[in-house]
């Protein structure tokens, strides 16, 4: 099966005044199509900045970023972005915010066929009757589910998901993740899933990628060969708690807070 | 549905004022030359009437198409100060200083240059003394971007351009609203400065000065009180606008 | 010694020498007076000053005192000492525009700012001359523009002081025998120029004060006329900012055609004509609307005037 | 460790600015009376030094104690509009207005009111016209406190006193600071407006006056330049202020 | 035991302009001295309120609250305070934060003592060190850390928690959840936690008490008898299983999602 995303060798420091900031080193990860990947590591290791080279923001020092079989040289048009700030468009309604990737891939579509595919969105995440609505008037979930849909609106091959439900309270959260597996079941896709939380890892991914403190690289790769929509209860699964154990163990390595 | 309270308010507080300026006249026994009490002022107002909407007008106009150069000028600049960080480093205290030169010895000196033009030199200084906060806004505006934001449209490919009309200016609109109120009043200064400065027989601001020649001190203090109206009428004018072009950020606020 | 403080109406410049004089040189000490000297900003600020009684005595202009008294016929404020028997307004020209006479007006552009105390008195000038108004432009000029505009050739004349408007003209290089200045009483005009006023309640009180101060001024007046630099000298050590060079000749220019004329040299300073005040009221009647029936009475009188011949210019 | 390049490109874009100007009036042969050169300023700078660093400092002083005076009426008024919301309502439409009106035609009706008094007269108008943006940012930072910072305290027993001086007050200095910034220029050309308007023979204004007066037109200019100077120095020393009393704002910021 | 809390009958509705918004329904709560009670319930039940109530800065429509035996009736100087915002003062160092709420209570005491008080306190929370910082320059999670010392400095009878760790990442959030237990063994004290994660709930209360939705009542108890410093290890406990799969359906019913 061939991969969807490559990251080949790659390495990255920034460029600051008191000389280069190592951010990543000769990281590794590859990523099936349709297949979930999240990313779990300490504070500051790196994990935005790869979700930057990956959509094409940036561009590595070393190494090589694969998207499809192509190198990532440019920003494209086939990604969809959502991050703990859900940035909502004040001045635009919830329907406006969803249709504003398609203005910008797709500007000659029709307008009521960007609207229809707006609104099966957000019916899917159960955002019916929302739709003129603005951000501000919605709750913190309801506002990171609308983003869900802008970054999938435009039907990208991936989407990259950085700590998108790090502000919400816990119900919300699981909430929010039992809908991530009605998206995936309704319209497939691949996905990279930075977090925080080991057990939305565990519950959401088909494999979970420890990075080491940084500069970042891969320092275990765990697979989570559980199919398909997976219900709340696996989380309470001595299986489960098992991996939840083995993961924060690796974490507290990666923190320096134990030895290998 | 109006809020009442919200009208009756400031409409009660300058009722107030007006009546404790009436008493203080009275009480004081001031002349009219050194301090006229409303009471003599709506005679002034009304057998001047005709000339108070005429000029009220024509200092209304310039008003407003000076602003309208500052807010097309000082967002181009605040754009350029804002995109870069070299260009906002060297304009910022050449702006200062220019800010700081009182405009009324910049009058003459504009009179000098462009002689004769006195539609042009009026709205050349509402726009002189009003466009630094304008520009100032929207360089912070955009300054001060998130990065997500542009992150967002870029991850697609969108030009710098397109990230700018689509997220940066609208999201400024807040701020410029912001510095518009600002830059209304200084507008309106600005316009009346060059009428009584280099008067050339147009506008309230002559109205004022014909006044002082003529030594009618009622007068005078209606023209005063005209101008705070005209002034609040514009500043209003500006909060409306706001409302409808920027409303989601007002709203928001509540 | 009583505290006396005079409002000028304007900055200190050449022409208020006098006054300064009659300190430095001890004359109003010698009265009983210790004087000090405040600018104004137009005589529309001078005579409310003296009006509240926050000044006792002020320098004003006639047409200006004459209106804010009608407008306000309660104010305890008259004139008493007239020191420029002929006003500075004037119409300044250039030969080389072709202004050498006041018909040459006609047909050309007369550049004014609407506030100009000459301007205002223009009509009376038209009147008197028999100009066609409809035949001159008028062009409404601000006073910081008005003799650059002259100078540039864009207006063939400007209404003004005569030693303001000459002079300033003559600075921007225009040489001295293109200039023309027609002193608008030199042509029928018979409005006076500025003179001192007084609070009427103050100087009712303090009589000997107000003649005293009169008479040394007068004084001033002639040590000025003898020695113009020395005069200058004793405003520049209060502005140093001062154009000495500048200042004299407007002094000059004032002693010569507004402060020492023929009738003052005959008569002495200070005092006016009967006629021809009388004969100027009807002349402001001409641009102004009086509210109250005009009183000669009320605006001028010469009840404080010293009487001991101090006035005497020779 | 100072940072070179934050003062190079500055001074590097005043110098382009006059070279500039320099070259402008050069190409188009401009006589003095319509814009000086910059070559010409020096020598009237260099003629009139002492009265230029006598009168600078005059003007800087009334500036400096009318903006003080504004920062106290200013905060205090804030202070109430900030803590009632009737008051707010009642107030603001005034002060608008109030600010509206065009300060030059409030000089002379000043210089009525307290004849001679001309220091008075010159700080009263150096505060009138710059404490507006003073109170409106107190009010602001004080509505807009959020409810928890209260609490901590609050729920200890503190007196509202107490909350006001340790938390409501320190909290909106960063608003504070940023409407000094714009204060401090206004009350500088409140002074000067003063000085040009009112002749009392002090001040730089008075210095621009006597250019003009004398026709000394390169003098006028340079005066302005001096004006620009003297209110960059201004508004950097509030920068100054800001960075020591608010400087924990200001590092946040970066 | 007598109970160091104890809220009778408490009833409150917000005036609006829309007339009263009735917030709190005959809530009864019991909290024994030295004791840990954890508050779970729907968003916008009334949590915040409740806390309000019981730090004196608000007062009840009807019912009371008894404080150490006596009604409360002002706010106390026997009560701390932390929020899910730590809301730190800028301008002012972590050591100067913390002492804070001893310039009020005991202004009297040598600075050289509280300042003592405050830095043994923040070594107990791992701050050692970043007394002079200024509190941008710290981590959320130091800063929530900050914030319960500040909370804790004046030796309270009571603190109260309003979601302190609701902003966090679920790595510190498990730090600062051990934390707690370690500074209850080294200087008891009465706490009421309000939270939205229950696992936080049970692994930190001696009760939970679940809240119906608004106006909230007290609709569920639950005793949570597991003695002092509790290892982490207990969260993945079936007996906790459990209890959490109680929990979660009590919340359910609360919000609506399911019937009793
Ligand atoms: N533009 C930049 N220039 C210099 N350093 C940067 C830049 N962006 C990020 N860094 C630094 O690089 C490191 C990694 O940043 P990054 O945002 O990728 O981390 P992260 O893993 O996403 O952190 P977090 O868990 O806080 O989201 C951090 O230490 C950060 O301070
Ligand atoms: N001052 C007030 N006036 C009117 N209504 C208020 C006021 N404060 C809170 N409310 C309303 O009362 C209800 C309860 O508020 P409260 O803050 O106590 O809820 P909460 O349970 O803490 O919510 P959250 O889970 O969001 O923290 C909410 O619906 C809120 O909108
Ligand atoms: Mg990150
Ligand atoms: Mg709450």
């Amino acid at each position: 099966m061939e991969n969807l995303i490559d990251i080949k060798g790659v390495t990255h420091a920034y460029k600051t005044k008191a000389g280069p900031f190592p951010v990543l080193r000769d990281l590794n990860i590859a990523i099936p199509q349709h297949s979930f990947c999240a990313v779990v590591g300490p504070s500051g290791c790196g994990k935005s900045t790869l979700t930057r080279l990956i959509a094409g923001l940036m561009f590595p020092d070393q190494g090589e970023v694969w998207l499809h079989g192509e190198l990532v040289k440019s920003p494209r048009k086939t990604v969809g972005m959502a991050f703990q700030n859900p940035v909502l468009l004040e001045w635009r309604t919830i329907l406006q915010n969803v249709i504003l990737p398609l203005e910008i891939v797709a500007p000659s579509m029709p307008k009521a066929q960007k609207e229809a595919r707006a609104k099966e969105l957000l019916a899917l995440v159960g955002l019916e009757g929302f739709e003129n609505k603005r951000p501000s008037e919605l709750s913190g979930g309801m506002r990171q589910r609308a983003s869900l849909c802008r970054a999938l609106v435009h039907k990208p091959d991936i989407i990259i998901l950085d700590e998108p439900f790090g502000a919400l309270d816990a119900f919300t959260r699981e909430d929010l993740w039992q809908t991530m597996h009605q998206l995936r079941a309704k319209e497939p896709f691949t996905a990279l899933l930075i977090t925080h939380d080991l057990r939305e890892s565990v519950y959401l991914g088909d494999q979970v990628v420890v990075l080491s403190g940084r500069p970042a690289t891969t320092q275990y790769v765990m697979q989570v060969d559980v199919p398909g929509p997976r219900p709340l209860e696996m989380l309470y699964e001595p299986e489960t708690v098992e991996r939840l154990a083995v993961l924060r163990r690796e974490i507290q390595i990666a923190q320096g807070r134990a030895v290998a | 549905m109006i809020d009442w309270k919200k009208i009756l308010i400031p409409v009660s507080a300058i009722v107030i004022l007006l009546l404790l300026w009436e008493l203080l006249v009275w009480v004081m026994g001031w002349p009219d030359y050194k301090m006229a009490s409303p009471s003599d002022l709506w005679p002034a107002f009304l057998r001047y009437q005709e000339l108070f909407w005429l000029y009220g007008w024509q200092t209304l106009w310039r008003t407003v198409v000076g602003l309208g150069v500052a807010v097309v000028f000082g967002t181009l600049l605040g754009m350029i100060m804002g995109l870069s960080k070299v260009m906002n480093d060297a304009l910022y205290p050449l702006l200062v200083g220019f800010n700081a030169i009182p405009k009324a010895t910049v009058v003459p000196v504009i009179a000098l240059m462009f002689v004769g033009q006195h539609d042009f030199n009026t709205i050349l200084m509402a726009f002189m003394i009003s466009f630094f906060p304008i520009a100032v806004s929207v360089a912070i505006g955009l300054s001060t971007l998130e990065p997500e934001y542009r992150d967002i449209l870029r991850s697609l490919g969108a030009s710098r351009m397109t990230v700018f009309w689509k997220i940066a200016l609208p999201k400024t609109l807040p701020e410029f609203f912001g510095a518009l109120k600002v830059a209304v009043t200084l507008a309106f200064i600005g316009t009346n400065l060059v009428e009584i400065i280099t008067p050339h027989g147009r506008g309230l601001g002559h109205l004022f000065q014909s006044a002082q020649t003529n030594s009618d001190f009622p007068l005078m203090f209606a023209v005063l009180l005209a101008l705070a109206a005209l002034g609040i009428v514009l500043y209003y004018a500006v909060v409306a606008l706001e409302y409808i072009f920027a409303g989601w950020a007002v709203r928001t606020a509540h | 010694q009583t505290s006396v403080p005079f409002t000028l109406d304007w900055r200190f410049e050449g022409p208020a020498a006098p006054y300064f004089l009659a300190i430095d040189n001890g004359y109003f000490e010698a009265e009983g007076l210790d004087v000090e000297i405040s600018p104004g900003q137009g005589s529309l600020d001078a005579i409310p000053k003296v009006a509240t009684g926050a000044f006792p005595i002020g320098f004003a202009d006639m047409a200006s005192v004459i209106k804010f008294i009608d407008q306000n016929p309660d104010a305890p404020v008259t004139a008493i000492m007239m020191m420029y028997d002929v006003p500075a307004f004037a119409v300044v020209g250039r030969r080389s525009l072709g202004v050498e006479t006041p018909a040459d007006l006609e047909g050309r552009v007369l550049g004014a700012p609407p506030p100009d105390g000459a301007w205002a008195q223009f009509p009376v000038f038209a009147a008197e001359q028999g100009l066609d108004m409809d035949a001159i432009t008028v062009e409404p000029v601000g006073f910081p523009t008005r003799e650059p505009m002259l100078a540039e050739g864009q207006v063939a004349a400007v209404t003004g002081f005569s030693f303001t408007s000459s002079l300033s003209t003559m600075r921007l290089g225009v040489p001295e025998d293109d200039i023309v200045v027609m002193l608008m009483a030199d042509y029928g005009v018979d409005l006076y120029g500025n003179a001192i006023i007084v609070n009427t309640d103050w100087a009712a009180e303090n009589p000997e004060l107000v003649t005293g101060f009169l008479r040394a001024v007068a004084q001033g007046v002639r040590d000025a006329a003898a020695d113009p630099e020395a005069g200058v000298a004793a405003i520049a050590a209060r502005n140093p900012a001062l154009d000495s060079e500048l200042e004299v000749a407007r002094l000059n220019m004032a002693l010569r055609d507004n402060i020492l004329t023929d009738w003052v040299m005959e008569n002495g300073i200070g005092g006016i004509d009967e006629e021809r005040f009388a004969s100027s009221l009807e002349q402001i009647a001409m641009t102004y609307e009086f509210t109250n029936e005009p009183d000669a009475s009320r605006y001028f009188t010469s009840e404080y005037l010293p009487t001991d011949g101090s006035l005497m210019m020779e």
